[in-house]
């Protein structure tokens, strides 16, 4: 890999981290005194990706136009690699009239056609509509591809299998991702999942599967770079699961009590982590560290600019857009 | 019309929406069509009759048992665009896949303020009355209709079928079709000779939302839909002899529902009769009751009758089955009951 | 009553149902509670609230999440005699796993001639109000209602919370009890002050199939359930002030429904308002409109309103949101409009 | 395998054989002129399970009191095999008062609490069930066991997924079945696996999985043997794929008009094979033949008798036992 893509997938990292820390703090800021939910500027449940960034990076890093993105309840780090646009995503995050969604889905339903992006908050309920793309991609003669995202506590619900049973049969251009953050909310992977690897279940549909260990970005993009071409190239589905981290809590209020890794979570970071490797090899310098820092902080507060001046809808608009 | 059609062509329920579906997959080669055993067999109830052979297996696909995997791939389809006729074999298997409807299928147009449209089908076979039991014999449209952002139609006829097939495919919103095996107009099932019908064999629509009056009369509204529609004619044919005359509401769409025709019958008739062969209760009879109820309860010269299955499963034996499906004795006691 | 308690013990609905599934669980050795995040974290809505330290791993048992095999284990453990307390985390996520709730766990005892019992409590989270939008604010408890064999209670308030608990737990049959998150009176959400209340500490029991009167009136009868109960409650005493007397019937149970005891508050006051955050159509409002429209429309001076989300999916932003729910205000301007 | 067994397996494979004979030509009896599902003594769908006894004759052979079934809508066989009162499932199939279940359930919905057997309608969904009566019974403290059949279009199914997963992470005492007679309806194997043996995903769960080949009684026998005793004492779960064949049609009225190996299926009938390497070897005698098919028809003409003489549900009685 040059040492020009490894700046870029660096870059995207710090966006997104940048991105999820100003909305953590933006989330906070106004729910006390009594922290309420459904207070403040952003309400609702709030669920980051800090420590995944390498998924959706070394993934998205990958992607062209028309290729699409079903991602789940955490989505942002997925959006914002793939392109989705940061003021509506963030007006919609928002509640705002120029949402990506015009306030109606908000944060776990963010809908971008233009790029061929949706999330939802019903668990592994992507894969199937991911299949769906990759056959009207496939339908329509295109090399496009769609990627499906879950984590690994979604790799044991039903629409997995059925997803990539389907897409193999019909030799789908569908790369399927699993996020092995190690919890589903308070549930360890060792409680919910018969096996240590969900690769291993890929050969029971006839697949590729990978398991990536190290939540490393260029590892990332390795893997995915092999099954997006295959994909490509018409030769079907494929299966990657990242080890990842989630460095927060499940949702915003998550005090993690349940926790039993905590105290080595800092130290785990992907970013820092990546940082050093490329201060050490010289491919980044500490004035670029801060540079894509200030940059990014200042994309993300004119997102968050935007979100606030931008128009709260109006009451009665709720009842548009239940049939077209 | 083209020249060779004779006006009196007569063809089955299930013979006309495939022809349907058949007329718009030659028009837009968006439209295609999925499910078990749609392929080579032709749908278990006859919907994609010979489809197959006209189209093969690219366009009239065989899917496997997976109903979340294939109808969330509908609804990816649709999102991208094309324009999917994906059928649930039976309706009483929702329940292995109801997240895609209605979480996903249903809800994608509005979540993402209107950015994304998804224009599909979903069809699939209701009713009872042929011993198959509990898992295999409902209706369930009332439960569909309960949940926003799905259109919902459900013919009685053979003409309605195509027409309301061709307006559903043509549709950019989620539509679930639901039709009666029992007014397929099936060789191996016992059938009404209303499932048999005259049906022009070129394309043409029935709009989406709108009842019919499936026989005018004075004294006494039944609404319904279904197969209970052929049995409410049938009813009203024999009470005609009676001195009995029965309007009849063939509501077609429970989603838009029209409500308006429902109305106008009562305020004709004062007497209010709904059949349904879904369950009792929190469901079509109880919504139609109400539409009066809150719009003028004084146009009631008797109180409402709700004939549906009395909340029971539907049970196997013929002799227990008959014993809670609304057949056409019971709706002609009921008649009589509200002219009583 | 044990010497240590206080008669004014306040505790939060959340608390109350977790003491009595804890209740339940020391009484009998065959109840345990199954489901996502139900063992260290007590339930995302505290429903099992330090009932894993208690028992531990054994009796309250975090699941993958795969509420298809861990539903249908709920029914196999209840078949075999067992009584599972199984939580679906949220309402909403229902078609995941309908297939295990409507067609096995709600129609085994009928399906096999009464020879097989199913003692299961599905207990689920509902409503909205916090901006969780159209996949998570769901109440949804209308298309339960409607299915035959659950039987299906939604408490409004901690003393029936408890006792419904117990009541569930303790019946033969399945039964869905379905809380709202808003009454639950979680520490980190919007409530109202019904949601902490008196509750005895020993067991007891609230039948199933009893309407409550929550509050008596005599110009209008509200009917409804669940925190829609708080709310009206809240708007009752604020028209008192107006001189308008406000009639509340807090349903508890849908399955069975109590229609006398709305027959019987609708005969008094002749004016029936139906307030419900399910879903308008074909749902809860219908049902109870319908019940008097068949029994005697004449008891209704005025035309029966329904206030319930219309038919929208629940979109996310606050004032969208709100723009749909059955609010006080509109709770208000409904009885105004009906006394009017 | 001593002689003995081997004759008890040919024993019980005749006598189910004859049992789905004979409702075959009692079903279609009474159906004409105009060939009516609804119509005759036994109305209905009918999913007759002749070719497939080996599974039934095979797993079952090693259970005992207390051991629980959950099987598909082709269950007759793995009633019969298991213990299941031939009078009473008979009189259920002709909706009498004195079937299994006083006439509401049907052939698909069989329940014999004695037995802990059940049957199902909807694809796959008795996996999940027979996951909680393997946790009851080890909850219970019993050496008992679950066995969940399921056909191999079912495998693709969600709830196979989650249920292996479940049983595998439980530790669970069941053992799944899978019997491939290579058609779901209409739709082949090859059209709806991505896998040419579900033993590969067993792998997936970390639990043993295996394909038995050749539609023979004891291959079924021995490989059940090795997974009931596994899940007898505590070592958790299997799966089981046996690949068995469909005699007749999907359901009885199927024309199999899209069967491509309908020519070879008589001759592929595993009963007379067997019976004919138990000729050879002198473990079988001609006499045995015809005693044990004498016999079987006089149990089956039996069973179809008390069916017969038994009395129609009251059509008011459809309104009891909605609730217990
Ligand atoms: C069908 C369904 N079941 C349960 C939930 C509730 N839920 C939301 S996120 C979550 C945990 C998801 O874990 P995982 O898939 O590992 O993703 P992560 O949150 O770790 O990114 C659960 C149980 C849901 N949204 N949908
Ligand atoms: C969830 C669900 N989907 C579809 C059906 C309709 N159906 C009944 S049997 C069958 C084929 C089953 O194939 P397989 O599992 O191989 O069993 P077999 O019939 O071959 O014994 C189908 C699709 C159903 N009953 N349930
Ligand atoms: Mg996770
Ligand atoms: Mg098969």
């Amino acid at each position: 890999m040059n040492p020009m893509n490894r700046l870029e997938l660096y870059t995207e990292m710090v966006r997104i981290r940048q991105y999820e820390s100003r909305i953590l703090q933006e989330y906070h800021a106004d729910k006390s005194p009594a922290w309420d939910i459904g207070a403040g500027l952003i309400p609702g449940e709030m669920h980051l990706a800090a420590g995944q960034e390498p998924a959706a990076v070394g993934v998205c890093a990958h992607l062209k136009k028309g290729d699409g993105i079903t991602a789940p309840h955490r989505p942002h780090h997925f959006a914002l690699a793939h392109g989705v646009d940061m003021n509506a995503m963030t007006a919609e995050i928002y509640g705002r009239t120029t949402g990506l969604c015009k306030g109606k889905g908000g944060h776990m339903h963010l809908f971008d056609p233009e790029n061929h992006f949706s999330c939802s908050g019903i668990i592994a309920q992507g894969y199937p509509v991911a299949c769906g793309q990759a056959l009207a991609m496939k339908r329509k003669g295109t090399d496009n591809v769609a990627i499906a995202v879950a984590g690994e506590g979604a790799a044991n619900q039903g629409a997995f299998h059925e997803s990539l049973n389907l897409a193999a049969v019909w030799n789908l251009p569908v790369v399927f991702i699993i996020e092995d953050n190690d919890w589903a909310i308070s549930v360890p992977r060792s409680d919910s999942t018969a096996t240590t690897s969900n690769a291993d279940r890929a050969a029971g549909y006839g697949i590729p599967g990978v398991r990536v260990e190290d939540n490393d970005v260029e590892a990332v993009f390795e893997a995915a770079g092999a099954a997006i071409d295959r994909a490509r190239s018409g030769e079907g589905p494929s299966l990657i699961e990242i080890h990842t981290l989630r460095l927060w809590g499940h949702f915003e209020g998550d005090a993690q009590a349940y926790r039993t890794d905590l105290e080595t979570v800092d130290e785990r970071d992907p970013i820092p982590r990546y940082a050093a490797m490329l201060l050490e090899s010289g491919e980044l310098t500490e004035d670029q560290v801060q540079e894509i820092a200030a940059t990014a902080d200042a994309e993300v507060d004119a997102a968050i600019q935007f979100a606030l001046n931008s128009p709260i809808p109006a009451p009665e608009d709720a009842l548009l857009h239940v049939f077209a | 019309m083209t020249a060779t059609e004779t006006p009196t062509r007569r063809i089955t329920t299930a013979k006309a929406m495939a022809e349907a579906i058949g007329l718009e997959m030659r028009a837009n080669p968006d439209v295609f069509v999925m499910g078990e055993d749609v392929g080579a067999y032709g749908g278990i109830f006859g919907s994609t009759t010979d489809l197959f052979g006209e189209f093969g297996a690219d366009r009239v696909i065989d899917t496997p048992i997976s109903e979340t995997g294939f109808i969330g791939a509908g609804i990816g389809a649709a999102v991208e665009g094309l324009r999917p006729v994906v059928e649930l074999m039976f309706v009483d298997f929702y329940g292995v896949c109801m997240d895609q409807i209605s979480n996903h299928m249903a809800k994608i147009h509005y979540e993402s303020g209107g950015a994304v449209k998804v224009p599909m089908v979903l069809m699939s076979a209701t009713g009872a009355g042929y011993s198959d039991a509990a898992q295999h014999s409902q209706c369930l449209w009332g439960t569909f209709a309960h949940l926003p952002g799905m259109k919902v139609v459900v013919p009685s006829n053979p003409y309605d079928a195509k027409g309301l097939m061709a307006s559903a495919i043509r549709d950019d919103n989620p539509v679930v079709y639901l039709f009666h095996k029992g007014a397929q107009g099936l060789v191996w099932m016992e059938k009404n000779p209303r499932s048999i019908g005259h049906v022009p064999e070129e394309a043409f629509t029935v709009p989406i939302g709108e009842a019919a009056i499936a026989r005018e009369g004075s004294d006494v509204t039944i609404v319904t839909l279904s197969l209970s529609v052929q049995h409410s004619l049938d009813v009203a044919e024999q009470l005609e002899g009676e001195g009995i005359s029965v309007e009849i509401v063939d509501l077609r769409s429970l989603v838009p529902l029209d409500r308006q025709t429902v109305l106008d019958s009562v305020a004709k008739t004062g007497k209010l009769l709904v059949v349904d062969e879904d369950y009792k209760s929190f469901g079509l009879t109880g919504e139609i009751a109400a539409i009066v109820a809150e719009t003028d309860p004084t146009m009631l010269k008797k109180p409402v009758k709700r004939l549906a299955v009395p909340d029971v499963p539907i049970p196997y034996a013929r002799s227990l089955e008959y014993g809670i499906l609304p057949t056409r004795e019971r709706i002609a006691e009921a008649v009589k009951d509200l002219m009583a």
